[in-house]
């Protein structure tokens, strides 16, 4: 039929993977690039996991116990940037990498070769950025947000580092987006109309979109840091006629829909695993689609309602409160239809499914405190306290990793071709949602109580939340450890998976055997 | 209200609720009319946000429970109603119109600029406040007041532990103050709950915010913006009195400055000299250079035997304490020190851990510079 | 086949989005026949009426409440 | 097949051409924003030079201009107003001066930046003549009396009475060699 199609027939007949390291420093496969990607983004998580415990144990008591508060910033700086660009981004291409071209019946990625470049400049960057912990004047000390002028005029030395480090995974991401589009656009098999495309594949689609619309700022606002600091500009410094505001301005028109980048995929995931589980069809499928739509489109107009306190004029923030307040009616229509799916189903609650569930629900719940955060005279009492703490990490860890976890016992049994052990997996749940709900609902109360983020020692009265809320973290971070250990259990399994898996899952990846072959779909399937 | 929304949060955090305040769950009501209308709106949306979720976690709990597959449940085929999607949007819709119209009636309450009866500059330093009143001359800075030891739990922590501050910020009852925010190096932001008052202070920029606190009391904040090193260890504390008091207090201020300056005049011995100056400097210097003069290597110089301090002519050392250096975390502390206290400390590094300049630079001789 | 949206059908479905409600018999007709490009471009005038519209609101509410 | 490589080709360059764009779109937010400030008074950014036209001076009404001086970090100049508060008729030109004193032995440059509250009188105070213009250079324990030559708006909205102007005081000295940074970062931590 044509000449990729017989490229890969070849491929397939001689070899399969090769063998050693080679195979994984030179493949140009999806299954073993997702493969990367996701192990990537799992170390990346204990990693940024450990940089987590280490802060919620210096906050365990008030004083200073384990670490002094320069170091403590360094901490709280790395945990956020690694969690958001090294375990929750990489994890999501990862799963792009395995899923979508076996959703949509493609052969592989469009660009293998580009693919494979992607992933690999990752560990790179990061071995970058964590090597700044070591350097003179330590590591970023400025918060993920890196607000200038503490992340220019008086940022360490090792900023520059931090910078290249920024720009490597940016370009990363791009590329990433770029195949992932291309792929959706391009290598839909016969029949896989747009209307058709799982939800998964949807909303990657459109983060792919938001990803190549807003990391190219990112690295644009890095770059006039770098300039400041190293060339004499004065893009933030108020002394050369710049204006430190204007960095918060450029760093949250990338940081809003960056945020929604994080948490589209989740939807879809979430929309992949509810109806098999529920054993009836996603309600309201065209509306999930456009209310993703509308989220990618409004996350471009909100983005000063992380800056109400900068001192915008009246009309400026009535308007970034009532834009961001209407996002809510998109991401109601959400959480609705999940529930309508579920609705007169027929649910059963294997361990994505639970995972699936505590989404919905913990999500929510992160979905109202950011409800109540833009509305603006309320938010100048929440504003940087760990309110806000508390809002984004129940849509980060419920919603985006809670999502992924699901992710990962709903597909692993394609992967591997074994199944999981369910009990394991349930113990898994139960404790990272207990966990999860201790460590972050309490950080609701000292917020609203008054304890501004990102300090190393607070003030009496927040003492005993702290507590509640440390012990909290260590069982969530050591019950990931099942994670870890359900997945290597299920990978050396003799449990064999079928070729459907679930009951009643549907969509082309559960066409192909289990686990599925090194190369699928070399000849495309027919959609009816 | 309050005590429900207390019960009510308090029973979601799988915890008992004691009454006290070490497990306060709630924003507090404050007390200026801004804030207690903060509170109402943030109450008003708590209760809005609970009873939506009320509703559609009880519709998901009732599908678990009913429309489970072990109870025998066979899935329904309908998967899409324009008219249920359509009405499930609208009504989110006016609920947040009905949200959105007493948040701006709030917002444009805070926003009202009219007729202050004083303002008050701002100013944030790495990590300290200094607060100008405008038109009377007075200006000191304000910083933590908690010991050392205690951080470091080699102490009892006191009530205010962190929240406390050597001079506090004084504002009369029942006037309107208008606080002017800005910063010296990076961006800090000046929140005090209880006024519902947050406001970045940003460096070369200007930022207003308004506050008319009824009764006399003391109130505590904190600094809530990222900004460096010790930026949970600058807090805010108001001392709000009556226009009386607050009479007084001004009063006192100017003739503190005046004894100063006259301390200024007298000549110092070297032993009282030593006193003040140690003091002074774990106050002001020890954060960083440490109590034993001998710094963090890598990040803050040491005192002890640098040939900067023990140099025969004290001229560069006055010339950095003074100035401070530009570029670095040393600090300028002309204005944040008076005459006395700089001559204080400057003789102490040049005389304390075995530097033995042996010499005095008198508070005359400092004066003489500050002009 | 169903016939080409006009450009009322295809703005309706533009504000649909905005809301994040559509059927699927609508999104069929806008996926099988319509153009990305053209729904892209409309999405983005929409924005920006949108935005003007906020903008007139909030102007319309400031001069009500006399701020 | 040659199909699928043109399409990807054309695809890939499309997108890589819209996040050039939108890197480009970044470092465009720069001036979109200083447009945005002037427009809205954002900031309290003081951009404008002296009025287009004539004014009608406004004797119904009496305007308060408040003077701040702030030094920004370890600028060790003393600077201030040498009248903390001005009450002027809007549409008449006023005068006064700021003092700088360079208490140091060495020649310094100074540049100082102006703020001005509430944000909205941002753009109907007009400056005819500013220190602020330029940077100043003094020379060590050298003074000097920079003026300031104003004029308020007669259109300024009714409801505001006194305007702040705030004076930020940099030390660009530094900055005026070449290469200034990597001294700068060299000393940071050592004495």
């Amino acid at each position: 039929m044509n000449s990729l199609d017989q490229t890969l027939d070849t491929a397939a007949e001689h070899h399969g993977p090769a063998s050693g390291i080679s195979r994984w420093l030179y493949t140009t496969n999806h299954k073993d690039i997702g493969t990367l990607y996701l192990w990537f983004s799992f170390i990346m998580f204990l990693l940024g996991g450990c940089m987590a415990l280490s802060i919620r144990a210096e906050l365990f008591q008030p004083g200073l116990q384990l670490m002094e508060p320069d170091f403590f910033n360094q901490m709280t700086t790395m945990h956020g940037l690694i969690m958001v660009f090294g375990a929750v981004m990489p994890a999501f291409v990862g799963l792009a990498n395995w899923m979508v071209p076996l959703m949509i019946g493609a052969p592989d990625m469009a660009l293998p070769r580009m693919n494979n470049w992607s992933f690999w400049i990752l560990p790179f960057a990061f071995t970058m950025m964590v090597s700044t912990l070591f350097m003179e004047g330590g590591g970023p000390n400025f918060g993920w947000t890196f607000y200038a002028p503490l992340s220019t005029t008086y940022a360490p030395p090792s900023v520059t580092f931090f910078i290249f480090a920024v720009h490597m995974m940016g370009i990363s991401s791009i590329m990433g987006a770029i195949n992932v589009i291309a792929t959706i656009l391009n290598l839909r098999a016969p029949g896989m109309t747009m209307m058709k495309l799982p939800l998964f594949v949807w909303t990657w689609l459109i983060t792919a979109f938001l990803l190549i619309a807003v990391m190219p700022v990112l690295a644009g606002v890095v770059t006039m840091m770098l300039m400041d600091i190293h060339f004499g500009t004065s893009f933030f410094n108020a002394a050369g006629g710049g204006d430190p505001v204007l960095f918060q301005h450029v760093f949250w028109f990338f940081g809003h829909p960056e945020v929604y980048i994080m948490i589209l995929p989740a939807f879809g995931i979430v929309s992949q695993i509810i109806p098999t589980f529920a054993r009836k069809k996603l309600f309201g499928y065209a509306s999930m689609v456009y209310a993703t739509a509308s989220i990618a489109f409004l996350s471009f107009i909100v983005w000063a309602h992380h800056m109400f306190t900068v001192g915008m004029p009246l009309v400026g923030e009535l308007f970034f409160m009532f834009t961001t307040m209407l996002i809510a009616v998109p991401t109601g229509v959400k959480v609705f239809n999940w529930v309508a799916t579920m609705f007169r189903g027929s649910m059963t609650f294997e361990t994505p499914m639970l995972f699936a569930l505590a989404f919905v629900v913990l999500f929510t719940i992160g979905g109202f405190s950011g409800l109540m955060l833009a509305i603006a005279p309320a938010d100048f009492q929440y504003h940087d306290t760990y309110f806000v703490v508390a809002h984004f990490h129940y849509v980060l860890v419920p919603g985006a990793v809670f999502s992924i976890v699901a992710a990962v016992y709903y597909w692993i049994p394609k992967w591997t071709g074994n199944m999981y052990n369910e009990t394991m997996g349930r113990w898994h749940f139960w404790l990272s949602f207990i966990g999860v709900n201790i460590t972050f609902f309490p950080m609701h109360f000292v917020g609203l109580a008054g304890m501004p983020r990102r300090i190393p020692d607070y003030a009496l009265q927040f003492a005993d939340f702290n507590a509640v809320a440390s012990v909290g973290a260590f069982i969530f971070g050591f019950s990931q450890l099942l994670l870890l250990y359900n997945v290597i259990q299920c990978i050396r399994s003799k449990d064999k998976a079928t070729t459907e898996v679930w009951e009643s899952a549907e969509g082309l990846e559960w066409t192909v055997p289990s686990p599925a072959p090194y190369h699928t779909f070399a000849e495309p399937p027919l959609v009816k | 209200m309050n005590c429900i929304a207390k019960g009510m949060l308090g029973a979601g955090s799988l915890l008992p609720l004691a009454v006290a305040a070490d497990w306060q769950v709630n924003l507090e009501p404050g007390v200026t009319e801004i804030s207690q209308a903060v509170f109402d709106l943030h109450m008003t949306i708590f209760w809005i946000c609970v009873a939506i979720g009320v509703v559609v976690f009880g519709v998901m709990l009732w599908s678990i429970i009913h429309h489970r597959k072990s109870r025998g449940a066979k899935a329904h085929n309908f998967h899409e109603s324009t008219v249920v999607e359509i009405t499930w949007t609208i009504i989110p819709f006016f609920i947040l119109i009905a949200m959105a119209v007493p948040a701006t009636a709030t917002l444009i309450k805070m926003y009202d600029k009219n007729g202050a009866d004083l303002d008050i500059q701002v100013t944030g330093y790495q990590w300290k406040w200094r607060y100008q009143y405008l038109g009377e001359d007075i200006d000191f800075f304000s910083s933590l007041s908690t010991p050392k030891e205690q951080i470091q739990n080699q102490a009892e922590k006191g009530e205010h532990y962190l929240l406390e501050v050597d001079n506090p910020l004084v504002i009369p009852a029942g006037k309107k103050v208008r606080f002017l925010m800005t910063a010296n190096d990076v961006i800090h932001s000046w929140w005090v709950p209880a006024l519902a008052v947050k406001k970045d202070a940003i460096p070369g920029f200007i930022n207003e915010a308004w506050t008319v606190v009824p009764e006399p009391g003391i109130y505590r904040g904190q600094c809530a913006e990222l900004c460096g090193k010790d930026h949970g260890f600058m807090p805010i504390v108001v001392d709000v009195r009556s226009e009386a008091d607050y009479q007084l207090w001004l009063a006192e201020m100017k003739q503190a400055k005046v004894q100063a300056a006259d301390a200024a005049t007298k000549d110092w011995t070297l032993a009282e000299l030593m006193e003040k100056g140690e003091e002074v400097y774990n106050r002001a210097c020890a954060a960083c250079h440490q109590a034993n003069g001998e710094g963090i290597p890598g990040a803050f110089p040491a005192l002890k035997n640098s040939p900067m301090v023990v140099a025969a002519d004290p001229a560069a050392h006055i010339d950095i304490v003074l100035n401070g250096k530009a570029g670095t975390a040393m600090q300028a502390f002309r204005d944040q020190l008076n005459a006395v206290e700089l001559a204080a400390v400057i003789t102490y590094e040049r005389n304390a851990w075995g530097n033995t300049s042996g010499d005095l630079v008198s508070p005359a001789q400092i004066s003489e510079l500050k002009q | 086949m169903s016939p080409k949206p006009n450009l009322w059908q295809m703005l309706c479905s533009v504000l649909a989005a905005f809301f994040g409600v559509q059927s699927s018999h609508n999104l069929q007709r806008d996926f099988s026949s319509g153009h990305a490009l053209t729904y892209f471009l409309l999405g983005a005038a929409v924005l920006v009426g949108f935005v003007a519209f906020v903008i007139f609101l909030i102007t319309l509410a400031l001069s009500l409440a006399g701020a | 097949m040659q199909r699928i490589h043109q399409k990807n080709r054309k695809l890939v360059r499309n997108l890589l051409l819209g996040s050039v764009m939108m890197f480009g779109f970044g470092f465009a937010l720069v001036p979109l924003y200083d447009v945005f400030c002037e427009i809205t008074g954002l900031n309290g950014k003081v951009t404008s030079r002296g009025p287009d036209k004539a004014l009608q001076v406004d004797r119904s009404r009496t305007v308060t201009l408040q003077l701040i001086a702030v030094n920004n970090e370890a600028m060790p100049w003393g600077f201030n107003p040498v009248t903390e508060q001005i009450a002027i008729h809007p549409g008449l030109t006023g005068q006064t001066a700021f003092v700088a004193r360079n208490p140091t032995a060495r020649t310094m440059i100074g540049q100082a930046i102006p703020s001005v509250a509430p944000s909205e009188a941002a753009s109907y105070l007009h400056k005819i003549n500013c220190f602020c213009f330029e940077s100043q250079s003094l020379s060590g324990g050298e003074e000097r009396e920079m003026p300031l030559l104003f004029v308020i708006d007669p259109d300024l909205p009714a409801h505001i009475s006194t305007i702040t102007l705030s004076y930020t005081l940099f030390d660009i000295t530094p900055q005026q060699k070449v290469g200034y940074i990597q001294p700068v970062r060299a000393q940071r931590f050592s004495l």
